[in-house]
């Protein structure tokens, strides 16, 4: 069975790195999000499951599909072509693969009670008494987060302005040397 | 008292404090003084009460003060030791400083480093109280070199001026020369304690208690050590005490303003080096030989710095040769202690002439300060003469100062050096160094002979003769104000009075002098009369003694006119080779530089490939970065 | 429910929450401000003070209160040593940052600014106090979530942008490797408590254990700048408004090194992981503070220098991390030396700020010639933090320095004391740029270099310069009085 | 059913796969889609731990992991979006303006004046120069003074 999911994961991840087309990339991150999915479930948390689906598969990846696609152009960038050093990177991430799987290997981990079934209403029991204020934390961690893209994102007048100004200072720096530029 | 000991350093630092704002505020600058008098001040009135009020003895006081550093199993407590000795030390730093600044409120007056000056002049008090009251040795040495940052930032005070640049970095260097065998010494010190204690903890095995207790052991144990260490603290002590062949600084020192001569240059902290061997006299009593070696510096530097002076034409010169050879005085007093039973005496005898040496040598410096400011900062002694009617305030007091240094009895520099002379004399017969104590106190008369000459020569060029002004007087030259000369005075009667008290009474003794000594050896009547014909005779030499011209006077007279070519040695042995391997590394910091320039322009070059890297590509950091990762984790392979 | 259990629980990090709710109720107010028109930049300086205030009352009233808190280690949060040094060193930075940054918020956004400051400094102060490991990844996270925002508005044209990009996605990376690590902490110790983790770690030393040490070390070693993790800082300094490169070059290197402290630095962890782990982390230590110094050494630009500074310095307090791993006394040289580090370093940057009309321009060491000739205040005390950074006597850096030293020497550890003679070989290369910058501030500028001239004419920042006097006068005062630091 | 070995190995491999994927893709969209599979692979360490170990633990730090992952989904998209408008390219590798520079060339460093920047510290000469310029006595000091 581990190889099915290892197959799958290689045939998938191989996509992602090496798809010409952004999109097809994002999708084959689906797919690979389905896959962890899947092992979610086998690890006994049907919950977390869902949630990634709905979070990651649902909400995420169209976001990024959508600004994928406000950014695509017609025809196939040269940045979406090219790999930065594929095979130095191949060399180190396999590397690690091998460090991490070794380490693995390694360890034996005591087996304990399988948890038999995790219910949501343990976790949610977990989540709001033991650690609240993890939660809270993290929710403060969203409104940061919120606030940090809505600043970031938007365009203030000075922006514009400036940028008008850098449109004209390059206007200029191209014509001069010959006058009819443009 | 306890409590009252640390007011005398926390003074002054809160007068520096008060006068570091002043330097860097707008208003308030013409009374910068004031923060000043109130700090010495207090630390004076502080200083005389505790030592009015003292029982004596040389059981040593230690009070804790301030826990310096806390943590962990590191304490560095800093806590105040006071001796008699160091009580003697501390009243003249204090009162001669507060009388300095009170003389300089007159003489600085409208510089624009006013406020600058009396800032820097009560760090130098507060660190030269510190340097005295501490109880441990490195702090000593700490405050040690707090003194010398002082100097140096006085003597440069007139910075613009290259030859004040040129002579504060001078003493500079001459002084970090000795420092650091000054420091080697103490670190080796340090070792040696704890080889032969274990119970202290490492800062605590400098405190004075913990190496005078283990001083037994360590003699036993390690004589070579601790002759070692003896004489690295003698180097570090003739470096700040200008002896012989470190005293080259000292002259030049006078660059800085006139009070700065008077107060440190002269009364106080070249007499560190002298409180120094005096603190440490517990332990140099173990090491014989590098007492000796005090006294042979002693006897050249006094001979040397006595000979100079006779040929300087520049009158603060004179006088800074004369506090050279004076010093030297002190040195070999030092070596009179050869032998153990007698150290406590020489320490007697040197602290004696240094209290009255500090007296009259800052009331010779600061009168001819006023000289100076009268003769509108002319100091060569060809230019100007007969000032006995235009200065005649000065002229008295110089004359006063003048007959102590020169050791005229009943004034306080005869019975000092009768002092330092008599325990010489009376270890003539010690069948052992004899004939080197013989030797000592001749070259200590002649010394004497000298200063006479030199002295009574000064003040005749100066004061006596028809009148004569430089042009830079301008038309009629003042007399000092009276917020300068009321100082004086005070120096003045302390230079004719204190000889003879302490003399009489051996007042000093009671501080210095464990109580159940024997009598102090005293000079013979033979001594007495032998100095004052000395006297008679340098007063006659200094009548016929000529005045040389350059040009065709004997080469001995050209080499002492020259400083006996002391520095063009210190220059062509130190300075010169110094440069050209300065020029070396010079040259080869150019080729390296040239290299790393090469370097750069070679892709290649393996120094090249950091600065590659930073590419400014985000992928290629966080490709260096899984590099990284990989490398740390793969770490837990091997 | 909230049982007071539950709300007692929360104690120890009562000053985040203060920071917490002054940012929202900065944010609120914000929010209510009549709009004006956008032509006219509004003055941020309001914000600016509202946010200073609300640090200085929140530390001052937590110091003040003295409540002495039970230590429990079972909540989520902890009441020791280090949570209160953390919590002081966060409020001490915080502070100096936003003194510094008074004048220099960028226009319209002065709020979201000044309160995503005060939720950086509470992530800090979470990250310190933090017992267990959601609490302190998520504390990690509170501090660089809003540094990067931070980063984003103080400077919006390509650089800021770059710089913010840069910072961000490399921050993303160094992120999910720390999780690697702290899931495979997770696994091996069965808990998340990070006492059980340090103590399963010691008991039981696999090779497991180690790699996940090597992730956790590596994400955090992302935040203090140690090499080879370092690349982004000169870029990002050199991108960034110059108050922000104060702020980079301090907060997120104290979230590392506490959070470094709280994972490892558990006495637990000195008997099992402590060969290799400390080999690592000397070995760290060594490569940062040399290629930081050398890499220093070549720099015209006083920006990127300033971060191979900061460089070095996190490769001397790996050096502080080693050896407080093996005395297991506590990492009380650690902190002195934070504590110098942070206001000496903030203590320039106020400084440059104060002189520079813009902070976004490009700054070569000539630029600071003349300083002291035309603010002798400001020379001074630019000169002081110079050398505290040296690590002269007379300022507080050199305590730090000592302390670390001493800590190296004592445990006769023979890899300890080659990393302190590398330390100390180290410095005296440090040394040698900042006294460059030192003979910079402290020299006449040439005549010809009017644009030079006219830049620094007169304090621009007031603020700035009080914030650097006040920085000046504290490295003395600590040198004084080593026991408050 | 899979072991928890087995189960950690997938994760790793997944993990590397996100790391090579953000280290080879230029499209600063695809990079942080690879951090996103990195933290993913976090995510399912932990639940795989989690339910070996029979703690609710795991899992809740999963959703921790959602949290922030969505947090920095959102500003990283915002970047994007924002660097976006300005180049008008996904291409990361465009955004490098700021590097190392180049150390100036020998020319234009003024390799002449480096001649004159040693200038050692010398000592005073005492009174009278040493090479006898000046061999008037004191006075030709106190004359320099006043000048």
């Amino acid at each position: 069975m581990i190889y099915l999911f290892a197959a799958l994961l290689t045939l998938f991840g191989i996509g992602f790195i090496t798809f010409k087309q952004p999109v097809y990339s994002a999708l084959s991150f689906t797919a690979i999000v389905l896959v962890a999915c899947v092992l979610f479930v086998l690890s006994n948390s049907p919950f977390l499951a869902a949630a990634t689906m709905v979070v990651y598969a649902g909400a995420t990846i169209i976001v990024f599909l959508f600004v994928l696609m406000f950014a695509q152009r017609s025809k196939l960038q040269s940045y979406d072509v090219n790999l930065n050093r594929p095979i130095l990177t191949c060399f180190v991430g396999g590397g690690l693969l091998g460090l991490l799987i070794s380490g693995i290997r390694s360890m034996n981990i005591a087996p304990t009670e399988e948890l038999a079934s995790s219910k949501v209403a343990d976790l949610g029991k977990l989540m709001y008494s033991d650690y609240l204020w993890t939660v809270e934390l993290a929710g403060l961690l969203l409104l940061v987060a919120t606030i940090a893209a809505i600043v970031i994102a938007q365009e203030t007048k000075s922006d514009s302005m400036a940028k008008f100004e850098e449109l004209v200072k390059t206007r200029a720096e191209g014509r001069a040397p010959n006058g009819s530029n443009s | 008292m306890s409590n009252l000991v640390w007011l005398i350093p926390v003074a002054p630092l809160l007068a520096m404090l008060v006068g570091v704002v002043l330097c860097f505020s707008s208003r308030g600058r013409e009374s910068a003084h004031l923060p000043t008098w109130v700090g010495l001040l207090v630390a004076a009135v502080v200083c005389l009460m505790t030592l009015l009020g003292s029982e004596g003895g040389t059981t040593a006081v230690v009070t804790p003060g301030y826990t310096w550093l806390s943590v962990g199993s590191v304490t560095i407590p800093i806590s105040a030791r006071l001796d008699g000795v160091g009580l003697v030390q501390l009243t003249v730093v204090t009162c001669i400083s507060f009388l300095v600044a009170v003389y300089a409120q007159g003489y600085m007056k409208g510089d624009p480093g006013y406020p600058r000056f009396f800032a820097v002049l009560s760090a130098f008090v507060f660190s030269m109280v510190m340097l005295v009251i501490s109880s441990n040795l490195l702090v000593l040495y700490a405050f040690w070199e707090g003194v010398g940052l002082c100097s140096y930032l006085l003597i440069g005070f007139w910075y613009q001026r290259p030859s004040a640049a040129n002579a504060a970095m001078k003493a500079f260097l001459v002084n970090r020369l000795a420092d650091t065998a000054f420091l080697a010494g103490i670190l080796l010190l340090w070792h040696g304690v704890g080889k032969v204690t274990t119970s202290t903890t490492a800062f605590a095995r400098l405190d004075f208690d913990t190496i005078f207790n283990v001083l037994p052991a360590l003699a036993s144990e390690y004589p070579n050590l601790l002759s070692w260490v003896g004489f690295l603290l003698l180097v570090g002590a003739i470096g700040k005490s200008a002896q012989f062949p470190f005293h080259v600084w000292l002259p030049d020192a006078m660059e800085g303003p006139t009070p700065v001569s008077a107060l440190i240059h002269a009364a106080t902290m070249v007499t560190a080096g002298v409180y120094l061997l005096a603190r440490m006299s517990p332990l140099l009593s173990y090491t014989p030989e590098v007492l000796q070696l005090a006294g042979w510096l002693g006897a050249i530097t006094a001979v040397i710095g006595g000979s100079v002076a006779l040929f300087q034409d520049d009158l603060k010169r004179v006088l800074a040769y004369s506090t050279v050879s004076q010093l030297g005085l002190l040195f070999i007093a030092f070596g009179a202690g050869m032998n153990p039973e007698m150290l406590p005496f020489a320490v007697v005898a040197a602290m004696f002439h240094l209290l009255t040496h500090a007296f009259f040598k800052a009331l010779l410096f600061l009168t001819a300060g006023n000289v100076m400011h009268a003769m509108g900062d002319v100091i060569d002694m060809r230019k100007f003469s007969g000032l006995k009617s235009v200065l005649p305030a000065t002229h008295i007091l110089f004359l006063i100062g003048a007959l102590a240094l020169a050791g005229v009895p009943p004034l306080a520099g005869f019975w000092s050096k009768e002092s330092i002379f008599g325990l010489l004399a009376a270890q003539i017969k010690d069948p052992q160094h004899g004939s080197l104590f013989l030797t000592w106190l001749c070259m200590g008369l002649f010394s004497s002979l000298l200063t006479a000459t030199y002295t009574f020569r000064a003040y005749m060029r100066t004061f006596q003769g028809e009148v004569k002004t430089p042009a830079e007087a301008g038309d009629h030259p003042h007399e000092a104000t009276p917020v300068m000369l009321a100082p004086l005075y005070m120096l003045a009667a302390g230079s004719v009075v204190s000889g003879l008290v302490i003399y009489l009474t051996g007042w000093l003794d009671k501080f210095t002098l464990p109580p159940e000594t024997v009598e102090a050896p005293h000079g013979s009547w033979l001594l007495f009369v032998v100095s004052m014909v000395i006297v008679v005779a340098g007063y006659g030499l200094a009548r016929v003694f000529p005045t040389f011209d350059e040009k065709k006077s004997p080469a001995f007279v050209k080499a002492l006119a020259n400083r006996l070519y002391l520095d063009e040695l210190f220059y062509y042995l130190l300075v010169a080779p110094t440069q050209s391997l300065a020029n070396l590394v010079g040259a080869i910091d150019k080729f390296v530089d040239s290299l790393i320039r090469g370097v750069a322009h070679v892709p290649t070059a393996a120094g090249f490939q950091l600065r590659r890297m930073q590419s400014g590509i985000v992928s290629s950091y966080a490709l260096t970065m899984a590099v990284g990762i990989v490398l740390l984790v793969a770490l837990a392979f091997l | 429910m909230l049982t007071r259990e539950i709300l007692n629980s929360l104690l120890p990090v009562a000053p985040a929450l203060g920071l917490i709710i002054s940012g929202c109720a900065i944010l609120i107010a914000w929010m209510f401000q009549p709009q004006q028109d956008d032509d006219q930049p509004r003055s941020s300086n309001g914000w600016a003070w509202a946010g200073l205030a609300a640090l200085i009352v929140v530390w001052g009233s937590w110091s003040f209160s003295g409540s002495t808190l039970v230590d429990n280690e079972a909540t989520l949060f902890r009441s020791d040593v280090l949570s209160r040094s953390g919590t002081h060193l966060a409020m001490l930075a915080g502070c100096l940052v936003a003194a510094i940054t008074i004048n220099r918020s960028p226009s319209g956004f002065g709020a979201e600014f000044h309160a995503c400051l005060l939720f950086l400094v509470s992530g800090l102060c979470f990250v310190s106090a933090a017992t267990d490991l959601t609490t302190l990844y998520l504390g990690l996270e509170m501090v660089s979530i809003p540094t990067i925002l931070l980063l984003a508005i103080s400077r919006r044209d390509d650089s800021g942008m770059e710089s913010t990009l840069k910072y961000f996605a490399l921050s993303a990376f160094s992120s999910a490797i720390f999780l690697m690590g702290c899931s495979f902490l997770f696994g091996i110790a069965g808990s998340t408590k990070l006492s059980e983790i340090a103590a399963s770690i010691s008991a039981n030393p696999s090779i497991a254990a180690y790699i996940a040490f090597a992730l956790v070390l590596a994400g955090l070693a992302f935040r203090v700048t140690a090499v080879p993790f370092h690349f982004y800082a000169p870029d990002v300094f050199s991108g960034c408004s110059l108050p922000l490169g104060g702020l980079l070059s301090t907060l997120p290197k104290i979230a590392g090194f506490v959070a470094m402290l709280r994972l490892l630095g558990g006495p637990a962890l000195q008997s099992g992981l402590a060969p290799v782990a400390l080999n690592t982390i000397v070995v760290l230590a060594l490569i940062t503070m040399t290629v930081g110094n050398f890499a220093a050494l070549a720099q015209m630009n006083c920006r990127r220098l300033l971060a191979y500074s900061s460089v070095a310095h996190s490769g001397y307090l790996l050096m502080g991390l080693a050896a407080a791993l093996v005395q297991g006394t506590g990492a009380q040289s650690l902190i002195m030396y934070l504590s110098a580090y942070v206001v000496m370093t903030l203590g320039f940057f106020a400084g440059v700020t104060a002189i520079f009309e813009r902070t976004d321009e490009n700054l070569d060491l000539d630029d600071l010639q003349g300083v002291t000739q035309k603010n002798l205040l400001l020379g001074a005390s630019m000169t002081v933090c110079l050398l505290s950074l040296i690590g002269i006597p007379i300022t507080a850096g050199f305590w730090g320095k000592f302390m670390i030293l001493r800590d190296l020497i004592a445990p006769q550890n023979t890899l300890l004391l080659v990393g302190a003679i590398f330390m100390v070989v180290n410095s005296a290369i440090g040394a040698i740029y900042y006294l460059a910058m030192l003979i910079r501030v402290n020299t006449q500028k040439p005549t010809e270099g009017s644009q030079a001239e006219s830049r620094t004419t007169s304090i621009v920042d007031l603020p700035a310069f009080a914030t650097c006097v006040i920085c000046a006068a504290t490295t003395i005062l600590w040198f004084i009085v080593p026991k408050w630091m | 059913m899979l072991q928890l070995n087995e189960i950690l190995m997938l994760s790793s491999g997944m993990f590397v796969l996100g790391l090579i994927g953000f280290l080879t893709r230029k499209n600063m969209i695809l990079m942080f889609l690879a951090v996103e599979l990195m933290l993913a692979a976090v995510a399912i360490n932990f639940v795989a731990f989690g339910s070996r170990l029979g703690l609710q633990q795991g899992q809740l730090f999963a959703v921790l992991i959602l949290t922030v992952a969505s947090c920095e989904a959102a500003i990283g998209l915002a970047l994007v979006v924002a660097m976006y408008k300005r180049k008008s390219t996904l291409d990361i590798s465009q955004w490098d303006s700021l590097h190392e520079v180049e150390p100036p060339k020998l020319a234009e460093s003024g390799e002449v004046e480096d001649d004159n920047i040693h200038d050692y510290p010398t000592l005073a000469p005492a009174g009278l120069a040493p090479n006898a310029q000046s061999t008037v006595k004191g006075g030709s000091r106190a004359a320099n003074e006043k000048a």
